[in-house]
C-alpha cells in the first residue's frame, strides 16, 4: 500500500493527467450542453498533453537549450513538448470548428442543449 | 467446345437481344426467344452427343485464384439435355399463356437468362462454377416468381430467395472446407475425396446436402417451393418442376458421385441415414398433396416427393440406384411439365385454380385432362409412361442396396399419388358445369401442342425405353 | 409379326371408332373383334404343334415389348376374342338404353387390346405393361355411369389394381435380383399382384363394387375374363416355380398358400352371395367363389407337383367355363335388367311369362355354374373335385376338410342360384312396371338373345362332349407347361362316372333345399355387422387411422404456430433491442444514468468491456 | 528524372492533393477550373500510385523508405512505402477518381450554394491527402496528426450540407471523433513512455524486449488504441455516429466517407497492432480473438440493423458496420489467407460501397425520396444507376466473379485455418443478411410499376464514375491477380515480425 502511495506521489504528473481525463471524459459524455461537451473535449485533450510533457521531464533537469554546450548535464526531453504544440494546434482547430457548427446549430434550433435539439427531431429538418 | 460455349450463352445472348426488343414487338420477340432457346437445345444435343462419345470438353480459367472450369460430364450433359430441351417446350406454351399477360419482355428475358444459368450449373467442371451458377441461378429466376407482382408474389419470391441464400451460404461453406481439406474442387476424374477419408466428412456431407436440399426441396426445407407457385405457369413447370429444383439435386448428386465419390459415402456412417430423409420426404410430401386444394401447390408437393426419387436412388449408392436416379430425373421431368402445363391450361380457360371447383372440366377441356390423366398415371408408376422405368430401376438399386423397404417406400408414395390425384381427374369429367366459360374451344394450339407432345414423348419413351437408355448407361458407367 | 398385329387389330378398331362422327351400320366392335378371332384361330393352328410364336421389336435397351405364344395363351387369346365377339353381339342393344355408347365400346376395344397383349406377353414387363393398360381401360366401364356409387367403385378397382401392378412390379425387380430369400418375396408379390385382380380373399374387395355398377357387357367381360388374367397370371407365376416339379426346394409353401387362399375365397364368395339382394352383386361374389375354384386347382397342381396335372388341368378348364356361364348370366340379368330398370332380386319375380327365351337361356347358364352334369360347369368342377380329393387322400390331413369346403361351397353355389333364379323368373310375379315400350320379349331381339344363344350353344357342346377340350388343348397345354404325365391322367379320367353324377346332384338338391330354407327363415335378409366383413373392419380402420390423423395433424399445426411465433417474438425482441440504441436520442436499452447520453454509455461500456476481458485473459501478470 | 520521381515517390504522392487542396479556396469563383483540377489531381494520384505498385511489385516487397528532412530514422519522421501502404494507396487512388468525377458539375445542387464547391472540394483533397499519409508514414505521431486532419474534413465534409441535421451529425461526429483522437493520442503516449521511440519500427523492437515490465501499461495502450480507432472506424458498439453522419453528408462524400475514411482508420489500427505491438504481442493479450469477436458481432448486428432501415443511405450506412465487422474479422486471424483476405476485402468494399452510395446518392438526388419504399420503377427510368447499384450490391453479396468474393473467399480460409467455425459461420450468414438488405431495393426499383414522372439518369460524368467503378468490381473479381499478390504480400509483411 505505502509502496502504492510513494508510486502515486511520485508520478503526481500522470495521477494529475488520468484525474483531468476522466473528468473530461465525463463532461464530454454526460452533459447535454454544447459548449460544456466542448469544454470537456478540451479538458481531455489538456490530459493528454500533461501526460506527454510529464513523460519526457526528468527532474532536477533543464531544457537543452539552456546550456547545450554542457554534455553532462542532465537535459529535457524536448521532443514531447514540441510535439504537444502540435497537438495543441489541433485541439484549437477543432474547437474553432466545433464552434462553427454550435452557431450553426443555434441558428437553426435555437437552443444549445443537445438533447432538446434531437426531440426536435426532423420538425426543423428540411426547410 | 463451341458447342459448349454455343449452348451456355444462347440463352444469355437471346436474354439481352429480348432486352432490347421494345415491348410492343410481340413477333420479333417470340422468334427470337424461339430461335436462341431452340439453337441453345440444339447445340446442347450436339454437345451431349460428344460426350456420350466420349470426347473430353473442358473450358478453363483462372479467374481471382480460383480456376473456374466448364466441362460436361455425361450426368452434366444429362442434365443439360433435360433443362434446354424442356425450354422450347416452355417457350412454345409461353408465347400461349403470355398472350395477354404484362411485362412480357422481363418475363421472356429472365427467363432465357436462366436457361444460361440451369446450363451453368449442368456444364460445371467444378464446385465454385457449380456455386457461382446455382446463386445466379437464384438471382435469374426471382424476377420470374415475382412476375405477378402482387403482394404474396413478392411474399413468395422473399421466401424463395431467403431459402435460396441460406442453402447457397451452406453450400459456400461446404466448399470452402472442401477446399481447405482437398486443396481440390474439380468434379471430373476421380472423386474428390477418393481416399481421404478423414473424421468430419459426416458434417460435411450433410452440410452439402442441406445446401442443395434448399433447392431440391428435401422436406424440413421445402417450404419455398409451394410458395412459389404463384409465379405463371410456365415458370411454376419448368423452374419450379424442372430447372431450379433439378439444380439442387443435381448438386447432391454432383457431391454424392463426384465430390466424395460413392465409395467414401458408403463408408460414412450417414450413408445409413441418408436413403431415408429421401424416403421421409417421398411420403411425406405426397401426404401433404393429398391436403392442398390449390391445384398447382399439390403439384408443388408431389414435385416435392418425386425429386425426393431421385434424392433415393443417389444415396442407395448403387449402380441400379443411380440408373434410376438419372431415368428419373429425364422421364419426370416430361411428365411434370406437362402436367403443370394442363394445370395452366385449366386455369387461363376457366379461371379456376382449386380442385374442389373443378368439376367438369374435363368435359370443356377433354385433350387437356387426357394429358392430365396420362401423366398421373405416370406418376403413380404405371407401365406405359417413363415414369415406371425410373421408378424400377430406383426399386432394383434398393433391393441391390440392401435396402428393400425402400422399395415399399416407392411403392407406397405410387399408392397415395393415386389417392391424391385419381379424384382429381374424376371430378374433373363428373357432373356438368353450370358456367363453362372456356374461351375459343378448347385452348390456342400454343398452349396445348408443347404439352401433348410431351405426353407422346413421355409415352414412347416408356414403351422403348432404350431410346434415352444409352444416356443413363454413359452416366453410369462414369462413376462405376 | 402376328402376335404383335393381334393386339394392334383392336387399337385399329378403336381408332376408327374414334374417328367416325356418326353410328353406321357396321358393328365395329363386332368386325374387330371377329378378325381377332380369326387371327388367334392362326395362331392357335401355329402353337398347336408346339412350337412357341416369340416375337421382339428390333429395337436395343433395357426393355423392348416382346410377345410369345404357347398353347395356353392361344387358347386364352381365342377364348377372349370368342368373348368379345358375343359381347360386341350384346352391347349395341344393351348400350342403346345405358346411353354413352361410343365411350363405352371404344374403353372395350382398349381393354381388348390390353388383354389380348397380357395374354401375348413373353416376359413379366410385358405383361405387366398390357396389365396396366388394361386396368386404366377397364376402369371408363366400372365408372361409366358417373354417379356416386359408380366413382365409388371406380375408385375401389383403380386403387386394388394399381396397387396390385405396383407389386407386380416390385416382384419382377426382386426376382431379377438373385438370393432366394428375395426370389421367395418376389413370388409372395406376384401372388398378392395377380390375386388382386383375380379376386383373391382378402384381396376381392374391389369385385362386387366394380362388377356391380359397370354396364352390364362391361360386367360380363370383367368377372368372365379381366379377373382371369390375375388367374393367367397365376399360372405364370407358378411357372416361374416350376409345373410339375415337387417344390421341396423352392417353394414348398406356395401351393399350399395357394389352396388355404383358394379355399378361402371359395367361401367367402359363396357366403357373401347368399345373402345378396342385388342381382349383378350376387354374380359378382360369384366370380370371387369361383376364382376360388380356379386358385384351388392351381395350388394343388403345385402342391402335389408331378400328380398334380388334374388341379391345373381343371383350372384351365374351369377358368374357360366360368368365363362362358359367367358372361351368359351377365348378359341374361343384363336383358331383364333393360327392361325392367330393376336388379333388386326381392323385387322382381314371375318374369319367365314375359321373358321366356331368355328364362330358358338362362336356365342353361344357372345349370352350367351349378355343375349340373351335361353342362360345362360338371366337367371343370369333376376334375377339380378328383384333384381335391386326391390331395385329400394322399396330401396331409387338413387336406380333407378343403373337401369337405369344396362340397359346401358346392351346395352355396346350387342354394344360391336356385334363389336367383327363383326370385327372377318363377316366384311370385311382381307388379312392376316396364318402364320401355319393347315389351314384346318374345320376339327374338337380335343381339342380345344371339349373344346369349351362342354362349349356351357352347356351353352344351362342351358338356355333352366334356373331353374334347382338356384333350386337344389343355392338356397340350399343361404338358407344356411341365405337367408331363398330364395327358395320362386325363385318359384315365371318366366324366360320366356315377358318383360322379349322384354326387353332383345331391348337391343340386341340398342347394335348392338350402335356398328353400334360407328364403322361408329370411336368413338371406341378414346384413351381417361390419366387424364380421373385411369392408367392414376396413371401414372400421381406415375410420380409426382418420381420427389419429387429424389429432396429429392438429398437433402438428398447433406446434408450429407456436414455433412461428415463439420466433416472431425473439426476432421482434432483437431487432427492438438492437434499434433503441440508434434512436436519436435514447438511453442504451433501459439503463439511463443522470443526463448520461447513450453515445457516453456505450463508450463507457466497450472501454470496461475492453478491461474485464483483459483482466479475465491475464489473471496473474 | 527517374530516379528522383522513383526516391521522392511516397512524399510526392502526399502532398500533391494536400498542395492542390489549398490553392483552391482561391479559385472559388471558378468552379469549372476546380473540377477539373481535381479531376487531374486524382488523375495523377492513380498513375502515382500504380506506379508506386508496379515498383514494389518489380522490387519484391521491399520497402521505399523516405526520411523526411534528410533524418534518419529515429529522430525524423519516416515515410515507408512497403506493400501495405503500396496497397492502400492504391485503393484510395481508384476510388478517388470516380468521387471526384460524380462530383462534377452538379455537386452545388448538394452543398447549397456554388461558393461552398470550392470548400468542399478542399476538404476532399485534404482527406484524400492525409489518407495517402496515413498509409504510408512510419511514425505513431505523424498517424495522430493526420488522423486528426483527416478527421476534421471528415466532419467538414458531413456538414457540407446546408441543414440543420447536417450540423447535427457534423457535431455529433466530431465529438465522438475527437473523443477516438484523444484514446489514440493517448495510447501513443503510452506506447511513447515505454518505449521513447515514435517510429513505429523502433518502438516495436523495443516494445518487444521491454513490455515485460509493465504489461498493465502496454494493455492501457492496446485499450486505448483499439477504443479510439474502433470509435473512428465504427467497429460496432462505437458506431453510432456512423448513420447519421454518412446519410446526411453529399452522395460523393458519403462515398468517400464510407469508402476510404473509415477504412483509413482500420488501416491505421492495423498498423499500429501489427506494426508497433506485433502479432506475438497481441496474441499474448489475445487481441486476435477480441478483434474477431468484434467482427463477428459487427456482422450480424450492423447486418440486422441495416435490415430494420427504412432509408436508403442509412441502410447502406449501416451496412458499412456490417462490412467493417469483415475486415477486424481479418485482422484478428492473424495468417496471411486471413490477412491478404481482410485487405482484399477493404479494398474491393471501398470500391463497392462508393458505388452504391454514389447510385443512391445519384437516385436521392434525382427523386428527392429517401426511403427504399419510395423508389418503385427507378431501375427503368435511371438505367445505369441502377445498374450499377445492382452489380455492386450482388458484389457485396459475394457473387463469385466480382470482387466481393475474393475477399471472404480468402477470408474463409483464414478462418479455416484458425480451426475456428463460428467465424466461417458469420461471414456466410452476413452475406444472406446483405442479400437480404440490398434484394428489396433491386426488387422494387425493377420490378414495380414505375411513377410517370420524367426521371433520368445522371449527367455524363456521374455515369462514367458508377461505370467505372462497375468495371472496377468486375475486373477485381475476375483478374484480381497483381491486386491480390500485393495483398498477400502485405499480408506477409505484416506477419514479418512474427
Amino acid at each position: 500500500m505505502r509502496e502504492l502511495i510513494d508510486k502515486l506521489i511520485v508520478n503526481y504528473p500522470y495521477v494529475a493527467a488520468l484525474i483531468i481525463f476522466v473528468i473530461g471524459a465525463m463532461t464530454v459524455l454526460t452533459r447535454s450542453n454544447v459548449f460544456k461537451k466542448l469544454l470537456g473535449i478540451n479538458i481531455m485533450e489538456s490530459a493528454i498533453f500533461i501526460m506527454f510533457v510529464a513523460s519526457g521531464n526528468i527532474r532536477g533537469g533543464s531544457a537543452p537549450i539552456l546550456n547545450g554546450n554542457n554534455s553532462e548535464a542532465l537535459f529535457i526531453n524536448p521532443l514531447p513538448s514540441a510535439l504537444m504544440l502540435t497537438g495543441i494546434v489541433v485541439s484549437v482547430s477543432v474547437s474553432a470548428f466545433a464552434l462553427a457548427l454550435i452557431l450553426r446549430l443555434y441558428r437553426s434550433y435555437g437552443t444549445t442543449d443537445l438533447r432538446r435539439i434531437a426531440l426536435m427531431g426532423n420538425e426543423v429538418a428540411d426547410k | 467446345m463451341f458447342n459448349l460455349i454455343l449452348a451456355l450463352f444462347s440463352g444469355a445472348a437471346g436474354s439481352l437481344t429480348v432486352g432490347l426488343i421494345p415491348e410492343s414487338k410481340n413477333r420479333l420477340r417470340k422468334l427470337t426467344v424461339l430461335i436462341f432457346a431452340v439453337s441453345s437445345a440444339l447445340f446442347s444435343w450436339m454437345l451431349a452427343i460428344d460426350v456420350f462419345a466420349g470426347e473430353n470438353i473442358r473450358i478453363a480459367c483462372e479467374l481471382g485464384r480460383l480456376t473456374f472450369s466448364l466441362e460436361p460430364d455425361p450426368m452434366g450433359a444429362v442434365f443439360g439435355l433435360i433443362a434446354s430441351s424442356l425450354w422450347v417446350f416452355a417457350a412454345v406454351y409461353s408465347f400461349g399463356y403470355m398472350e395477354k399477360k404484362k411485362n412480357k419482355r422481363t418475363y421472356f428475358a429472365f427467363l432465357l437468362l436462366s436457361l444460361t444459368m440451369t446450363l451453368g450449373v449442368a456444364f460445371s467442371g467444378n464446385l465454385v462454377v457449380l456455386y457461382l451458377f446455382y446463386e445466379l441461378l437464384t438471382f435469374s429466376t426471382y424476377p420470374l416468381v415475382i412476375h405477378e407482382r402482387s403482394s404474396e408474389a413478392v411474399k413468395a419470391g422473399r421466401k424463395y430467395i431467403l431459402y435460396s441464400l441460406i442453402g447457397a451460404g451452406a453450400i459456400l461453406f461446404a466448399t470452402v472446407i472442401t477446399y481447405s481439406w482437398s486443396g481440390n474442387l474439380e468434379f471430373v476424374g476421380e472423386p474428390v475425396f477418393k481416399g481421404l477419408l478423414r473424421p468430419g466428412l459426416n458434417g460435411l456431407l450433410l452440410l452439402f446436402i442441406a445446401g442443395f436440399g434448399v433447392k431440391a426441396a428435401v422436406i424440413p426445407l421445402h417450404r419455398w417451393l409451394p410458395a412459389a407457385m404463384v409465379a405463371p405457369t410456365p415458370v411454376s413447370a419448368l423452374l419450379h418442376a424442372v430447372a431450379v429444383v433439378y439444380s439442387g439435386v443435381f448438386g447432391i448428386l454432383r457431391v454424392v458421385y463426384s465430390v466424395f465419390g460413392h465409395e467414401i459415402v458408403g463408408q460414412l456412417s450417414i450413408s445409413n441415414i441418408l436413403p431415408w430423409i429421401a424416403a421421409f420426404t417421398i411420403l411425406a410430401g405426397i401426404i401433404i398433396a393429398t391436403r392442398q386444394d390449390v391445384l398447382k401447390r399439390r403439384l408443388a408437393y408431389q414435385t416435392i416427393s418425386h425429386l425426393s426419387y431421385i434424392l433415393l436412388g443417389a444415396f442407395t449408392l448403387k449402380s441400379w440406384g443411380l440408373a434410376g436416379a438419372v431415368f428419373h430425373m429425364i422421364s419426370y421431368s416430361t411428365l411434370k411439365v406437362a402436367l403443370f402445363f394442363c394445370a395452366g391450361i385449366i386455369s387461363e380457360k376457366t379461371g379456376e385454380t382449386n380442385i374442389s371447383r373443378m368439376q367438369g372440366v374435363g368435359r370443356s377441356l377433354p385433350k387437356t385432362m387426357f394429358a392430365f390423366s396420362a401423366a398421373i398415371m405416370g406418376m403413380i408408376g404405371m407401365l406405359p409412361l417413363n415414369t415406371f422405368w425410373g421408378k424400377y430401376y430406383l426399386m432394383k438399386g434398393s433391393v441391390e442396396a440392401g435396402k428393400w423397404p425402400l422399395a415399399l417406400v416407392l411403392i407406397g408414395s405410387g399408392i397415395i399419388n393415386a389417392i391424391c390425384f385419381i379424384p382429381v381427374i374424376v371430378n374433373a369429367f363428373r357432373g356438368e358445369r353450370e358456367k363453362v366459360s372456356v374461351e375459343r374451344g378448347e385452348s390456342s394450339l400454343l398452349m396445348l401442342a408443347p404439352t401433348l407432345v410431351l405426353i407422346i414423348i413421355s409415352l414412347i419413351i416408356g414403351l422403348v425405353p432404350g431410346l434415352i437408355w444409352p444416356g443413363v448407361e454413359a452416366v453410369v458407367k462414369g462413376f462405376y | 409379326m402376328l402376335l404383335a398385329i393381334i393386339p394392334v387389330v383392336p387399337l385399329i378398331g378403336a381408332l376408327i371408332l374414334f374417328l367416325k362422327r356418326d353410328n353406321g351400320f357396321i358393328n365395329i366392335p363386332f368386325v374387330t373383334s371377329g378378325a381377332a378371332l380369326i387371327l388367334s384361330v392362326f395362331a392357335l393352328k401355329n402353337v398347336s404343334g408346339g412350337t412357341i410364336l416369340y416375337f421382339k421389336f428390333p429395337v436395343n435397351g433395357p426393355f423392348v415389348p416382346s410377345f410369345r405364344a404357347d398353347l395356353l395363351s392361344a387358347v386364352f387369346i381365342f377364348l377372349s376374342a370368342f368373348l368379345w365377339l358375343v359381347v360386341s353381339l350384346y352391347s349395341p342393344g344393351y348400350m342403346k338404353h345405358e346411353g354413352r355408347g361410343k365411350v363405352f365400346e371404344i374403353s372395350t376395344l382398349f381393354t381388348f387390346a390390353s388383354v389380348l397383349g397380357g395374354f401375348l406377353a413373353a416376359d413379366l414387363l410385358t405383361l405387366l405393361l398390357f396389365f396396366e393398360l388394361m386396368t386404366v381401360s377397364s376402369f371408363f366401364w366400372v365408372i361409366h355411369k358417373w354417379d356416386k356409387e359408380a366413382i365409388k367403385a371406380g375408385y375401389f378397382y383403380l386403387f386394388y389394381s394399381i396397387t396390385g401392378g405396383l407389386f407386380i412390379a416390385l416382384g419382377i425387380v426382386l426376382k431379377n435380383s438373385g438370393t432366394e430369400m428375395q426370389t421367395a418375396w418376389s413370388i409372395i408379390l406376384f401372388v398378392a399382384g395377380f390375386g388382386i385382380k383375380a379376386g383373391m380373399a382378402p384381396l376381392h374387395l374391389w369385385l362386387p363394387h366394380a362388377h356391380s355398377v359397370a354396364p352390364t357387357p362391361g360386367s360380363a367381360l370383367l368377372s368372365g375374363l379381366l379377373i382371369k388374367v390375375g388367374a393367367y397370371g397365376l399360372i405364370r407365376v407358378g411357372q416361374l416355380a416350376g409345373w410339375g416339379t415337387n417344390l421341396t426346394m423352392g417353394f414348398p409353401w406356395l401351393g399350399v398358400a395357394l389352396i388355404v387362399l383358394g379355399t378361402i375365397t371359395m367361401l367367402t364368395g359363396v357366403l357373401a352371395a347368399l345373402i345378396q339382394s342385388h342381382a349383378k352383386r350376387l354374380l359378382a361374389y360369384h366370380s370371387i367363389s369361383q376364382m376360388g375354384y380356379i386358385i384351388l386347382g392351381l395350388g394343388l397342381g403345385l402342391y402335389m407337383g408331378g400328380d398334380g396335372s388334374l388341379g391345373l388341368i381343371g383350372a384351365v378348364y374351369h377358368i374357360v367355363n366360368h368365363a362362358l356361364f359367367k358372361v351368359a348370366l351377365f348378359l341374361g340379368v343384363g336383358i331383364i335388367y333393360i327392361h325392367t330398370k330393376e336388379t333388386d332380386l326381392y323385387k322382381l319375380g314371375g318374369l319367365w311369362r314375359r321373358f321366356p327365351l331368355t328364362a330358358v337361356l338362362m336356365l342353361v347358364a344357372v345349370l352350367g355354374i351349378t355343375g349340373a352334369p351335361g353342362l360345362n360347369g360338371y366337367a371343370s368342377k369333376t376334375i377339380l373335385h378328383h384333384a381335391v380329393s386326391q390331395a385329400a387322400e394322399t396330401g396331409q390331413p387338413w387336406m380333407i376338410w378343403v373337401e369337405r369346403v369344396f362340397s359346401v361351397v358346392g351346395i352355396g353355389t346350387a342354394a344360391s342360384f336356385s334363389k336367383l333364379y327363383y326370385l327372377i323368373f318363377l316366384g311370385k310375379p311382381s307388379n312392376i312396371k316396364e318402364k320401355s315400350a319393347e315389351v314384346k320379349e318374345v320376339k327374338f331381339s337380335s343381339g342380345l338373345h344371339l349373344a346369349m344363344g351362342l354362349l349356351a350353344a357352347v356351353m352344351i357342346g362342351i358338356g355333352i362332349k366334356p373331353e374334347l377340350l382338356p384333350g386337344t388343348v389343355i392338356v397340350p397345354a399343361a404338358e407344356k407347361l411341365g405337367m408331363e404325365n398330364a395327358s395320362l391322367v386325363l385318359n384315365n379320367l371318366f366324366f360320366w362316372n356315377m358318383s360322379d353324377i349322384i354326387s353332383m346332384i345331391i348337391t343340386l338338391m341340398l342347394g335348392m333345399i338350402v335356398c328353400w330354407a334360407g328364403l322361408k327363415s329370411r336368413i338371406f335378409h341378414w346384413h351381417p355387422p361390419a366387424w364380421i366383413t373385411i369392408e367392414g373392419l376396413g371401414r372400421i380402420a381406415f375410420a380409426g387411422i382418420s381420427a389419429v390423423w387429424q389429432k396429429a395433424i392438429k398437433c402438428y399445426q398447433t406446434f408450429t404456430v407456436f414455433v412461428q411465433d415463439t420466433a416472431k417474438g425473439l426476432i421482434n425482441r432483437t431487432v427492438m433491442a438492437f434499434q433503441s440504441p440508434d434512436k436519436p436520442r435514447g438511453a442504451a436499452g433501459k439503463v439511463r444514468l443522470a443526463g448520461i447520453s447513450a453515445d457516453a454509455a456505450v463508450l463507457i461500456m466497450a472501454f470496461i468491456l475492453l478491461v474485464i476481458w483483459y483482466t479475465l485473459m491475464h489473471l496473474k501478470p | 528524372m527517374r530516379e528522383m520521381i522513383t526516391t521522392n515517390l511516397p512524399v510526392f504522392i502526399i502532398i500533391a492533393p494536400l498542395f492542390v487542396s489549398f490553392i483552391l479556396p482561391t479559385l472559388s469563383k471558378r468552379i469549372k477550373l476546380v473540377e477539373n483540377l481535381v479531376i487531374s489531381v486524382e488523375i495523377l494520384g492513380i498513375a502515382l500510385a500504380v506506379y508506386l505498385v508496379s515498383i514494389i511489385l518489380a522490387q519484391r516487397g521491399m520497402p521505399l523508405i523516405y526520411q523526411m528532412g534528410g533524418w534518419s530514422a529515429p529522430w525524423g519522421i519516416e515515410l515507408k512505402a512497403g506493400s501495405l501502404g503500396a496497397f492502400f494507396a492504391l485503393a484510395i487512388a481508384i476510388v478517388g477518381l470516380p468521387v471526384a468525377l460524380f462530383s462534377k458539375g452538379n455537386l452545388s445542387v448538394e452543398v447549397g450554394a456554388e461558393g461552398r464547391t470550392a470548400r468542399y472540394y478542399t476538404l476532399y483533397l485534404l482527406l484524400i491527402g492525409a489518407l495517402t499519409g496515413m498509409a504510408l508514414t512510419n511514425d505513431l505521431f505523424n498517424v495522430y496528426v493526420l488522423v486528426e486532419v483527416a478527421t476534421l474534413s471528415c466532419v467538414g465534409l458531413v456538414s457540407s450540407q446546408k441543414r440543420p441535421q447536417a450540423a447535427k451529425a457534423a457535431f455529433r461526429y466530431l465529438i465522438l471523433a475527437t473523443i477516438g483522437s484523444a484514446f489514440v493520442l493517448g495510447g501513443i503516449g503510452f506506447i511513447y513512455i515505454i518505449t521513447g521511440h515514435l517510429n513505429m519500427g523502433f518502438a516495436s523492437q523495443k516494445l518487444s524486449d521491454i513490455w515485460q515490465n509493465n504489461p498493465r501499461v502496454v494493455w492501457t495502450a492496446f485499450s486505448f488504441m483499439l477504443v479510439g480507432f474502433g470509435v473512428k472506424s465504427a467497429v460496432f458498439p462505437l458506431h453510432i455516429w456512423l448513420p447519421d453522419a454518412h446519410s446526411v453528408a453529399p452522395a460523393p462524400a458519403s462515398a468517400v466517407l464510407s469508402g476510404l475514411a473509415v477504412k483509413g482508420y482500420l488501416f491505421c489500427l492495423l498498423k499500429v497492432l501489427y506494426f508497433v505491438f506485433g502479432p506475438s504481442l497481441m496474441q499474448v493479450y489475445s487481441v486476435h480473438r477480441i478483434l474477431v469477436l468484434a467482427g463477428m458481432i459487427a456482422i450480424v448486428a450492423g447486418s440486422i440493423l441495416a435490415l430494420a432501415q427504412s432509408e436508403l443511405k442509412r441502410r447502406l450506412a449501416f451496412s458499412t458496420v456490417a462490412q467493417v465487422g469483415y475486415i477486424i474479422l481479418g485482422f484478428g486471424l492473424v495468417n496471411t489467407k486471413g490477412l491478404a483476405g481482410s485487405l482484399f476485402y477493404l479494398l474491393s468494399h471501398a470500391v463497392i460501397k462508393s458505388a452504391l452510395f454514389l447510385s443512391a446518392g445519384a437516385i436521392v438526388n434525382v427523386t428527392g425520396k429517401k426511403h427504399i419504399k419510395d423508389l418503385a420503377g427507378i431501375g427503368k427510368k435511371m438505367p445505369v444507376t441502377m445498374a450499377a447499384f445492382t452489380i455492386s450490391s450482388l458484389g457485396l453479396v459475394g457473387i463469385p466473379l466480382l470482387s466481393g468474393f475474393i475477399g471472404k473467399w480468402n477470408l474463409l480460409l483464414g478462418s479455416l485455418e484458425t480451426e475456428n467455425l463460428l467465424p466461417v459461420i458469420v461471414i456466410i450468414a452476413g452475406s444472406v443478411f446483405c442479400a437480404a438488405y440490398l434484394f428489396p431495393v433491386i426488387r422494387i426499383a425493377y420490378f414495380e410499376p414505375a411513377p410517370d414522372n420524367d426521371l433520368k439518369d445522371p449527367g455524363l460524368p456521374q455515369k462514367i464514375a458508377l461505370i467505372l467503378l462497375s468495371i472496377m468490381i468486375i475486373v477485381l473479381g475476375t483478374v484480381p491477380g497483381s491486386v491480390l499478390e500485393l495483398a498477400n504480400r502485405a499480408a506477409a509483411e505484416l506477419l514479418a515480425v512474427l
